[in-house]
């Protein structure tokens, strides 16, 4: 894993971030109902960057993203999830911005526009915020419902398949890191052609490894368009970045730190250019 | 009328035949339905005294919910004073609040402070498992709310019937996933509780839940209304039948007409709407929107009314008309009995009034304004400007009945006490070889009591926050409270119905010991207490006798450990027939790290290889 | 194969959370023509051979019994679909 | 006031994990004649006034657009709720 966690202490270092390597201001989003977002701010100071706060309404969604290296749509339940989850959220304003940002909708190739860089705006969305891309259909498939129809929180051990991307680039390709999982709907489905395309574009970011906790087709935990700034995860990195309130790792109860990698990815992303 | 959304019932105001004050003082002679609004013959000639004639209905719906056993503590106040009797000055000197608001606040120093408080819903989780339970980790949290705090964690200690009842598959999972599909919605990290199965508990499951909150001093708000001429404003969902099932009496106000009319047996939640009411409160409360603030549970209006302008120093005057409704056919008796979840009430200063409809904008909360403060000591409550209640609040909120029932040792405690195992254990042996060991070991284990709970927590979310230090399987919950220094808190539940039925007094006591311990060896010093008394019919004198033990024992336990009570709940009435459950005092106590990073996990793990083990205690 | 449509609704009187939420996102999305939305389940019962009056009673049981909640759910309707009727309310 | 109804199911291709449990749990409680079960969603849209095309037409881009998902999803009817239709179908 990355140089941080051993340098971090055991436990109990609350306050002190990462060195500001870059400035890279990182944007999280909040909708009505979303949970994580203080998580992943929390997550994108301990890598060094500067959390932004976007509210989902923002009537300047272009200006304010114009700012920005980066975005997170975090975990929750964005309205409720009642009618799908994310299904409503993608509406917002700031969607349809970060949606060209990013490098619009259905169109893989991530010719977005931002501040002299070639490649779209990088965009994380974990959890709900991998729904809500879905949704966007700045990636492809959905989420259904767990296989077992019940909320599921666990620690859970993913294989990083995709190296390339924004997110990921800290970690080796095969590595295997441990973060929890907690979701209801979060069966990842998408036709077989689809599917393949995927697997044989290597856009499969993340994979569940040691168990399929929820039926995702072909063990499926997180994707990435074919540019590398959109990648969308169901389990939730940013609940494995600080020692003590993390999930198990061989060094200890709690001590697990193994979702920081994908924070400081994109902060070196960022300070090194595109990818 | 200033609304957040247009609102149609005005139009419709007099569609009832409005049983007004004026009314109401002129026919004496009209039958009531006391009765079926659960007073008693005495209550209702004390309500009769207390206004000089006969209630109207809506007065008359006002005080039948407010007498009521639930929000009066009418059968246990005499007992539970022992909490504020038994109480030394070092035990009083870090709480803030105590008894008698909505939730306790204790004081963490750093300017921080922690409010927490246990409360049952289980009747309701009965007959409705996901629904009652969902509503009653929303109710408590809005209690959390209420007090100006942050809700930072939750918990959930139940008690069932036996796991292979036919009944327990619909009971466990609905409640299970109850509690799940609004805690985790809300954000609120599952930190701990407890799951006992019982074969006592079949008709009659407990499902209590805990929140924690925490707030900075100056954020700390009571639910009073101050101030002459400041504002009154209901905001969060619209009001609508709920939880008046049983008060369909009220649908027609008149008495003479008996339109039947539908009402929700049970409440739905919507913890979306929840989610952003908290959001929305917290924005309130850092710009100090709010005078004052009162959330909605058992009684609504009727509750929230009565209760604010009784703790302020004058009076208010509401119109009911403005109330934002759900069902237009609600009857302003109904009105203020309505028991519809994700609502507050708030005391707005006039020039604050902008402020507050823009954060109600900016979270999409609806919201009416139905009155002010005033300095009359009354509170009176208008129908299209008549009048249909004129009481002096207190009466309502305060001085309801008090009863000293009586309680006696039952008969058939001596035998129970001088009883011994007999059944499997009494005729095993102790296990002799290594193998019958094993077996005994393997047996305890597989007891639904005693095995792994994850199969109901891997349900929750333990995560959300990111300031979980420690959550099931540990003894207590840890929540780090300042993320510059590690303050924090730490939560744990307990009880043992078969104790506290052996014992009551020492039952409760137990309870206490046990949640201090497990508080204690998380690594955190144990401060506060709240504590959910779940007992059978306080009119049965076998049964008082329980409850009046376990408040005493309880009561004395926290003189003896220095640690005050600083609030919590009574569920009585949960009996089948003749048959109550065993006394379940759930007892929660809260301790206090000044660096969660010094917590203690329990289980051993890898690291400790080589270490020794050391058992303590006696 | 044969199918049965079980249709089931929050009855009127109960909160729908999901009926509010996607009530307060249709006008933000232009759709301005409508009071309320009321969410509900639709559940497809493939019957294996006939329609007989039995299965059709059993379709009805289970509808009252397990694929709704008495409590807080009306069974709207139980009815066979037919292919007809599937052209024609998609067209609708 | 008027209804629309909107009925989403899973496209056929698609897993269904709702149904599959229903189906499941279908011949445990002795209802026996089902091959298989899918679960979908009902809406009911009540209409301010009167059905035009116009709202129609709103309702159907509403159900393509919001109420479904077409990746996962087919919107099997969209269709104007008639009194009559719906004593017909409670009492089918
Ligand atoms: N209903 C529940 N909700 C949340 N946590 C629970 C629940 N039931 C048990 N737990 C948690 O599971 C763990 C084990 O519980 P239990 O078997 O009661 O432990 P113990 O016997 O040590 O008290 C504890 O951390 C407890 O808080």
């Amino acid at each position: 894993m990355t140089a941080q966690n051993t340098e971090l202490p055991l436990i109990g270092d609350y306050s002190t971030a990462g060195p500001l390597l870059t400035g890279a201001r990182i944007g999280v989003v909040t909708f009505p109902g979303t949970l994580d977002d203080r998580d992943a701010a929390r997550a994108v100071r301990l890598a060094g960057g500067e959390a932004v706060s976007l509210w989902h309404a923002e009537p300047e969604g272009a200006a304010a993203l114009s700012s920005l290296d980066a975005v997170i749509i975090p975990g929750g339940f964005s309205y409720g999830d009642y009618l799908r989850a994310g299904a409503i959220a993608r509406f917002a304003p700031l969607m349809d911005a970060i949606i060209s940002a990013a490098g619009g909708a259905g169109n893989d190739a991530g010719s977005g526009t931002r501040k002299g860089s070639a490649a779209g705006l990088p965009v994380l969305g974990i959890c709900n915020g991998f729904q809500i891309l879905t949704e966007s259909h700045l990636l492809p498939g959905s989420m259904i419902k767990n296989e077992n129809l019940k909320f599921l929180c666990q620690d859970q051990v993913l294989r990083v398949e995709n190296n390339a991307t924004a997110w990921t680039r800290e970690f080796t390709a095969g590595e295997e890191i441990t973060v929890p999982l907690k979701n209801q709907d979060g069966q990842y489905v998408a036709d077989e052609k689809t599917l393949d395309r995927l697997e044989g574009e290597g856009l499969v970011a993340f994979r569940y490894v040691g168990g399929n906790p929820n039926g995702s087709r072909r063990d499926i935990a997180g994707i990435t368009n074919a540019a590398g700034n959109v990648v969308g995860l169901m389990p939730h990195p940013e609940h494995a970045v600080e020692p003590g309130f993390g999930p198990d790792s061989a060094a200890g109860m709690r001590l697990g730190t193994d979702g920081l990698g994908i924070f400081t990815s994109v902060v070196a992303s960022i300070a090194g250019g595109a990818q | 009328m200033t609304t957040g959304t247009q609102n149609t019932s005005s139009a419709d105001a007099r569609q009832f035949n409005i049983d007004t004050v004026e009314h109401a003082a002129t026919t004496p002679d009209t039958e009531l339905p006391w009765a079926e609004l659960g007073l008693k013959q005495n209550e209702f000639d004390e309500v009769v005294k207390i206004l000089g004639r006969r209630p109207t209905a809506a007065e008359l719906a006002m005080y039948s919910v407010m007498w009521s056993e639930h929000c009066s503590y009418k059968s246990t106040k005499v007992h539970l004073r022992q909490f504020g009797d038994k109480l030394t000055e070092d035990m009083k000197k870090d709480l803030m609040v105590g008894i008698g608001e909505n939730a306790g606040v204790t004081n963490l120093g750093d300017g921080w402070a922690v409010t927490f408080k246990i409360e049952s819903h289980n009747s309701p989780s009965f007959v409705e498992p996901y629904q009652g339970a969902a509503t009653g980790i929303g109710g408590i949290v809005r209690d959390i709310i209420s007090m100006g705090a942050r809700p930072v964690a939750v918990m959930d200690p139940l008690r069932f019937g036996a796991i292979d009842h036919e009944d327990s598959q619909r009971v466990v999972h609905g409640v299970v996933a109850g509690i799940g599909g609004y805690g985790n919605s809300l954000g609120l990290p599952n930190i701990g509780g407890e799951t006992v199965f019982d074969p006592i508990y079949q008709g009659n499951p407990l499902v209590n839940a805990l929140a924690v909150g925490v707030l900075r001093h100056e954020d700390l708000r009571l639910a009073n209304a101050s101030g002459v001429g400041n504002k009154i404003v209901l905001f969060g969902a619209r009001t609508g039948g709920d939880g008046i099932g049983g008060a369909s009496v009220l649908a027609s106000e008149s008495f003479d007409d008996t339109k039947p009319s539908k009402r929700p047996a049970v409440q739905v939640g919507d913890p979306f709407a929840e989610k952003v009411l908290i959001e929305c409160c917290l924005e309130l409360f850092k710009s100090s929107l709010v005078e004052g603030i009162q959330d909605l549970g058992a009684a609504g209006i009727s509750c929230a009314t009565s209760e604010l302008a009784s703790n302020g120093e004058g009076g208010m005057q509401v119109e009911l008309t403005d109330v934002l409704l759900r069902d237009p056919t609600l009857t302003p008796g109904e009105i203020l009995m309505s028991e519809s979840q994700e609502r507050m009430m708030a005391v707005v200063n006039p020039e604050n009034v902008e402020a507050f409809e823009a954060v109600m904008a900016t979270w999409g909360v609806e919201y009416s304004w139905l009155g002010e403060v005033t300095d009359t000591n009354r509170l009176i409550i208008t129908w299209d400007g008549e009048t249909i209640v004129d009481v002096d609040p207190k009466t309502v909120a305060h001085d309801g009945p008090v009863y000293d029932r009586p309680y006696h040792r039952p008969a058939g405690q001596d035998a129970l006490e001088a009883d011994r195992f007999r059944d499997s254990a009494a005729g095993a042996d102790l296990p002799a070889s290594g193998e019958a060991l094993r077996a005994s070991v393997l047996e305890l284990m597989a007891s639904p009591n005693m095995c792994d709970k994850s199969w109901i927590t891997s349900q929750y979310d333990r995560y959300v926050g990111g300031n979980t230090a420690l959550a099931a399987p540990d003894d207590a919950g840890v929540i780090r409270v300042d993320e510059e220094t590690g303050l924090g808190v730490a939560v744990a539940t307990d009880a043992n119905g078969r104790y506290a039925f052996l014992d009551p007094y020492a039952g409760a006591q137990l309870a206490l010991a046990e949640s201090y311990r497990n508080v204690a060896t998380s690594g955190a010093i144990p401060m506060a207490v709240s504590d959910c008394l779940n007992y059978g019919s306080p009119e049965d004198p076998e049964v008082m006798w329980q409850l009046a033990e376990g408040i005493r024992g309880l009561s004395d336990a926290c003189l003896e450990l220095g640690i005050p009570v600083t609030g919590g709940n009574v569920s009585l009435y949960n009996q089948t027939g003749a048959n109550p459950i065993h006394p379940t005092p759930v007892v929660a106590t809260l301790g206090k790290f000044d660096d969660v990073g010094r917590r203690t996990p329990s289980g051993f793990h890898a690291e400790a290889d080589g270490q020794a083990v050391y058992l303590m205690g006696v | 194969m044969p199918t049965i449509v079980v249709d089931v609704m929050p009855k009127p009187e109960i909160l729908d959370p999901q009926g509010k939420a996607i009530a307060g996102a249709l006008p933000r999305l232009g759709f301005t023509g409508f009071a309320s939305v009321r969410q509900g389940r639709r559940f497809e019962l493939t019957v294996d051979g006939e329609v007989t009056q039995d299965v059709l009673a059993q379709a009805r049981k289970a509808a009252e019994e397990l694929l709704s909640n008495p409590v807080i759910e009306d069974v709207v309707n139980v009815a066979v679909l037919t292919e007809s009727a599937q052209n024609e309310s998609q067209s609708a």
